[in-house]
């Protein structure tokens, strides 16, 4: 499901305050004028463009004019159901940029990927236990009942660490369908007691009543999830200068965006078809990361990998600073 | 002689196909008495088959009246037997199962009748062979013993002994003769063969086509058993040919004398 | 009813109201003609594609025991392989426009026609086939005028649940990289919470298959007038 | 030519182009011209293959699997036998129920997830129920047809016999419909067993649809590629076991033989 | 006269069925000359569809040798006309494409010999009737049109006018004769039909049954057009049937008497 990849429109309610970024424009001398005339850029949602910078700057057209100098005649958005999907089209050379929740790249290069990482667009992925309100009250309730959630997702980390945290055992974990929709279902149905998901996916139910969140991962920052964003090795080989372009564009992009917030809120509400309010609360600009690397989404990401080793999800070690594109 | 068994009335049947009306009967009126064996001769498509079809109840939608016992024919029954001018077999049944059909060959009683009847066809050594396995003359005395165990009181047989050679097809007389005698089952007994309709019959109706109207009805007070060659024979033989001859459409010259 | 009682729950369930007023919504901003008109497109196009090839191997595989010891096996594996394994193969040599869209349906489509065929053409009465060989027909009239007339009810059953399986297909076929269709209209329903959304796609489909049928039994009227068969 | 070559000639024939297909992958995996991320080779996905049957992972999985798909196929196959059946011999339950069942049937699956789920829960029913609805159509509408594609000459042979409705459907719709029908089990063996591939997602713990999602998600695509591999033969054997009864069944039929 | 056009050797062709085998033919010796009009007559049962088969060349795996013009036969052509014991009729055809066939109703010489021979089989009117719009009779001789279209040089019929009334019978025997006389062609005719055998053939072949082998071959030394009536007729018919009659198996009484 969307859920494992965590989409890109993975939101927050609270806003974590990115430290403003001192990064400079790119260049603007390309080295290279023989970057390939396409640019695919994937990302793992259901709709033509989902929230970040990055979208906002393919809509506006920012990208193309910043990538036009090296000869990228034309940047492709494309969308993805789930994390697989991507990870299979990037290894098959189809997507040159890929851009989703931290688990599925992780797994994909611990499976033998190459791929590095150029930028981690969100650093403060939420997820939440969302019962019914007659379930269990507390995490800690939770002790010997089902949850379901996506295996090797962000919430099946942040699922894994409070339990840890709270040190709660007995409790079974499944997966189920391939949407959250399906999830949810079971927990109406009484087949599950919770579901570790994200709020775009229950922000609907918790307006209809009925339902209610009982912890959530604002209130473990260490387990907060982030968004990152890959070039395969194959294109950074036709294309050196990729990141430092790409993260320029992002950076006219965010900047852009910010100019014109009221406007981002209506193309994303036109896009996930949703109500402005709702988009507001589950896509806050704030969110948005800088476009450099900090050292508080490094240890998430760090954190994400480290429980999907542990937990023998993903094929191998690696070290995270090495994937990392410098 | 009391109301007949079998009442036709002013019936008309038609045939509307795309491209045309086909009027195949025509204020057909005939009466059938029980334990009659009336023989149906006539031209290729003149209706034939589509009288017996009627009287079986397997066509409906006719005009004018049809009734069997005084009541109007609604459909088949198991006391109408039909033999189809096709021996029309179950491709996935042995011999003996078709002739069987419905009824269980693990019945000693119905097991017993079918060994008898594959006798009387003479079709021993074929029990379990498939229909596809038999020739023309073969498949359709299947046919004809599947009819003739379920001794049905009225028996519609549609050019029955059309596939049999001579000496098959004089055997097959005589045993239809034998068991009209013995059970008195009503015959209708469609045939191409001038003389078989003579032999058999105790009444001859002759058909004439395009509208199928009848010709004649002829009654043969011959005694059973008949002999071809006696005189008496020949005589009917000569009368029906003329009605025969007669039915305008088909006058052409020498090709009767022959006959 | 059922629903405004309260006994379906609303988070799953849309109201035929909300329905109808989804429809309305997507009638007037033209993207429901669009989807529907798109996803037709695929249908038809994939259809045409993996429905001619079923005819054709079928017809090879159904005319010469040779050629079907050779590719049936190979076609039987293939047809019990998910598409899942298919997709990422069409990603890699088709990429994700229309051609790998239109290709996933053409797979969906291939197998029913291709074992339709193949069964029809072994129903053919051998009687008929040996009146086509006394009458020394050429090979092409032998295909043209025996074996494909005889063989059209159930090739037209390959039609029938072919076309089914391509209108299922595609809801496979836009799992990648889809911006309209109205496979993509379930999953902007279902990751997105709009159950209407999953309604109306649910709709669309059920009438395209109505549609579908008729269509098929219109064909069947038309062509096999000549039978003499079981009318029930 | 004795019995057994008979029976090893179509088999060799049959298995020229997969073998041919499968050199080539491994050649090509071999000299890296195919990604073995993507495509593993065929000697990667046998020790694979290999080392899941070693360890008893392969077998169990398997053999929930088999289960499943084989209660939904009886389920849904037997009901669409029936129903093709019946509404086959009376027009009247065909005007009554076809229309619904077509439109039924044009329902995608990954559409109705959630409300199986809600109906059925995430217990074995729900997916045995999904698999059956797979099941159904395939042999509903060539049940169906064969019986509408049933001579109607035989038709009037029964009726002149006197068959009531049982000895009618058995006697004469069934069979002559049976080469359809035989057709539509192994159209609906083909779906059960693809549906497995959605039914597992339902909340499943095994089964080698539920192993292939895993896998797929962690990148372990070689055991993707087993449980492919074992859908595709085991679908493959279980339509060969159908079409040797079918041969048998249909000795008495008299048709083009290629 | 040179060598035959058809010559049959040692010919031998058993069937194997689950259940048993069957010895259908059984070392047939047979010569056909180039123009000689053959008719076999037997039992239902004894082969002779199974021998027209062969020599069509649709029946191979036999044993012995049979060849035409010098070559063995390898399967069937355009040059050996077939008429099948039963219509077998495409149903999806109308009556005149039935005829046409393979060829095309667009050709204009086509249409007018299909037209010509509706009109010679006496089918005006059910140019556009499909199979199932008519009676056995009617398709019977559907199919022998489609035979005579093709102008083959030798034509094989098994049964042709088994389905017809007297009259159309008579009708169709002259117009077989006819063609037989202005085109030469070779024919070989299985009926049951005694008179018709000795009407049309030049010579007689009877066949008996299991093992079906040759129990006669009579030349018929009369002069065409035939007579039925005459003497030399009935004489002839009498050498027949008691050739017939002797066949063992078949030996049954009176029966025989009134043929
Ligand atoms: N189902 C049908 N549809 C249209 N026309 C039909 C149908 N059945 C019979 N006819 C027509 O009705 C007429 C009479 O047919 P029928 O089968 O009764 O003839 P018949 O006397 O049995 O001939 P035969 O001796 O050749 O069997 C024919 O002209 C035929 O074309
Ligand atoms: N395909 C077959 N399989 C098995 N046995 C067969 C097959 N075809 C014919 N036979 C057998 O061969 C014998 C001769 O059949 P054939 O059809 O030649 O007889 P026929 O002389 O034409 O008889 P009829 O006058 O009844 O048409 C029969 O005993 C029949 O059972
Ligand atoms: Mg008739
Ligand atoms: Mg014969």
């Amino acid at each position: 499901g969307s859920n494992n990849g965590n989409s890109a429109a993975s939101p927050s309610a609270s806003a974590v305050a990115p430290s403003p970024s001192a990064s400079e424009p790119a260049s603007a001398a390309p080295a290279t004028t023989n970057a390939p005339e396409e640019l695919n850029f994937g990302f793992v949602g259901s709709t033509p463009y989902t929230a970040g910078a990055e979208s906002w700057g393919i809509y506006k057209g920012i990208f193309q004019e910043e990538l036009a100098p090296y000869g990228v005649k034309k940047v492709n958005i494309i969308p993805f159901k789930v994390g697989p999907d991507l990870n299979e089209a990037v290894l098959s050379g189809r997507v040159d940029i890929g851009f989703s929740g931290d688990a599925p790249p992780i797994l994909n290069r611990a499976a033998g990927a190459k791929t590095h990482l150029i930028g981690l667009p969100i650093v403060s992925s939420n997820s939440l236990i969302i019962v019914k309100d007659d379930g269990p009250q507390t995490v800690a309730e939770l002790a010997g009942k089902t949850v379901a959630v996506v295996k090797g997702s962000i919430m099946h980390r942040y699922l894994v660490g409070v339990l840890k945290e709270q040190n709660v055992q007995g409790v079974k974990q499944i997966s189920i369908g391939s949407n959250t929709a399906d999830s949810l279902a079971a927990l109406a149905k009484g087949d599950v007691d919770a579901v570790a998901a994200t709020d775009a996916l229950v922000y609907k139910l918790l307006k209809g009543g009925g339902y209610k969140v009982i912890d959530n991962a604002y209130d473990h920052p260490d387990l907060l999830a982030t968004n990152a964003t890959i070039v395969t090795d194959s294109y950074l080989e036709k294309f050196p200068e990729i990141a430092q372009a790409w993260n320029a564009a992002r950076e006219k992009s965010l900047e852009d965006l910010k100019a014109h917030q009221d406007e981002y809120y209506q193309f994303l509400s036109d896009n996930l078809g949703q109500d402005i309010e709702a988009i507001k609360v589950l896509y806050p600009i704030d969110d948005i990361s800088p476009t450099n690397f900090t050292d508080e989404g490094i240890a998430r990401i760090t954190g994400t990998k480290t429980f999907l080793v542990e937990e023998k999800l993903a094929a191998q070690d690696f070290d995270i600073n090495e994937w990392i594109l410098k | 002689m009391g109301a007949a068994l079998l009442e036709i009335r002013e019936l008309s049947k038609s045939f509307r196909t795309d491209s045309k009306t086909v009027q195949a009967l025509h204020h057909i009126e005939l009466d059938v008495q029980e334990g009659e064996f009336v023989t149906v001769i006539g031209p290729s498509g003149c209706g034939k088959s589509t009288l017996l079809r009627i009287v079986a109840g397997l066509d409906v939608g006719y005009e004018g009246q049809a009734t069997l016992d005084g009541r109007a024919i609604s459909g088949p029954g198991i006391d109408k037997g039909f033999i189809f001018q096709e021996p029309r077999l179950f491709p996935w049944l042995t011999v003996e199962k078709n002739i069987a059909a419905d009824l269980s060959l693990r019945n000693p009683e119905v097991k017993r009748r079918v060994g008898e009847l594959i006798e009387l066809v003479r079709l021993n050594g074929f029990e379990k062979a498939y229909p596809k396995e038999l020739s023309g003359g073969m498949a359709q005395r299947v046919s004809i013993a599947r009819a003739l165990l379920r001794n049905p009181r009225i028996l519609l047989l549609d050019e029955p002994f059309g596939a049999l050679d001579a000496f098959t097809r004089a055997h097959m007389q005589e045993v239809l003769l034998d068991i009209w005698r013995r059970n008195g089952t009503t015959m209708i007994f469609v045939t191409h063969d001038i003389d078989e309709a003579v032999f058999l019959g105790s009444r001859i109706v002759i058909l004439k086509p395009r509208p199928g109207e009848i010709r004649a009805k002829i009654g043969v007070d011959l005694p059973y058993p008949r002999k071809k060659a006696s005189a008496a024979f020949q005589d009917f033989r000569m009368r029906v040919l003329n009605e025969f001859e007669r039915i305008d459409e088909l006058s052409w010259g020498e090709a009767g004398a022959g006959i | 009813m059922l629903y405004e009682t309260g006994r379906l729950d609303a988070n799953f369930f849309s109201s035929p109201t909300d329905i109808a007023s989804a429809i309305g919504e997507l009638a007037r901003s033209g993207e429901l003609f669009r989807d529907i008109g798109i996803s037709l497109w695929r249908v038809v196009c994939g259809f045409a594609i993996g429905g001619t090839l079923g005819l054709i191997f079928g017809l090879l595989s159904g005319f010469s025991r040779r050629t079907e010891m050779m590719i049936d096996p190979l076609f039987q594996l293939l047809r019990m392989t998910p598409s899942l394994a298919i997709a990422p193969l069409f990603i890699l040599w088709f990429g994700f426009g229309e051609t790998s869209k239109v290709l996933i349906i053409a797979v969906g489509a291939y197998f029913p026609i291709y074992v339709n065929t193949v069964l029809g053409i072994r129903n053919v009465d051998n009687k008929l086939v040996e009146v086509s060989q006394v009458l020394a027909y050429s090979r092409f009239s032998q295909i043209a005028k025996l074996i494909v007339p005889s063989s059209v009810p159930s090739i037209l059953l390959g039609v029938r649940l072919s076309l089914a399986v391509a209108w299922l297909s595609v809801v496979v076929a836009e799992m990648i990289n889809s911006k309209s269709g109205i496979g993509y209209l379930i999953y902007f329903g279902q990751y997105n919470s709009r159950i209407d959304y999953i309604f109306v796609g649910i709709i669309l489909f059920a009438t395209a298959g109505k549609l579908v049928d008729s269509f098929v039994r219109y064909l069947e009227r038309r062509l096999l007038g000549w039978r003499d068969n079981f009318k029930g | 030519m004795s019995m057994r070559v008979v029976a090893v000639k179509p088999l060799l024939y049959g298995l020229i182009i997969p073998v041919l297909l499968l050199a080539t992958w491994q050649i090509l995996g071999a000299r890296g011209m195919i990604s073995p991320l993507l495509f593993p080779t065929p000697s990667r996905i046998y020790e694979d293959f290999h080392s899941m049957l070693v360890s008893g992972e392969l077998w169990t999985n398997l053999r929930i699997s088999l289960v499943r798909a084989l209660w939904g196929f009886l389920l849904g196959g037997g009901l669409g036998a029936l129903a093709g059946l019946l509404v086959g011999l009376f027009r009247q339950l065909e005007r009554a129920i076809d229309p619904s069942l077509q439109m039924i049937r044009m329902i995608p699956h990954l559409a109705v997830t959630a409300l199986f789920i809600l109906w059925f829960g995430i217990g074995e029913t729900s997916k045995v129920l999904l698999i059956a609805k797979g099941a159904f159509f395939p042999l509903y509408i060539n049940t169906f047809l064969g019986i509408r594609n049933a001579d109607n000459k035989l038709h009037e042979v029964s009726r002149v016999l006197g068959f009531g409705f049982f000895k009618r459907s058995f006697l004469m719709a069934l069979p002559s419909a049976l080469p359809n029908i035989f057709l539509g089990i192994r159209l609906s063996l083909g779906v059960a067993w693809l549906s497995l591939a959605v039914a597992e997602l339902l909340g499943s713990t095994e089964g080698i649809g539920y192993l292939m999602m895993d896998a797929r998600m962690l990148g372990r695509t070689s055991v993707v590629f087993v449980g492919i591999a074992i859908f595709a033969v085991i679908g493959k054997l279980s339509d060969s076991l159908v079409r040797g009864i079918e041969r048998r069944a249909l000795r008495w039929n008299d048709t083009y033989r290629g």
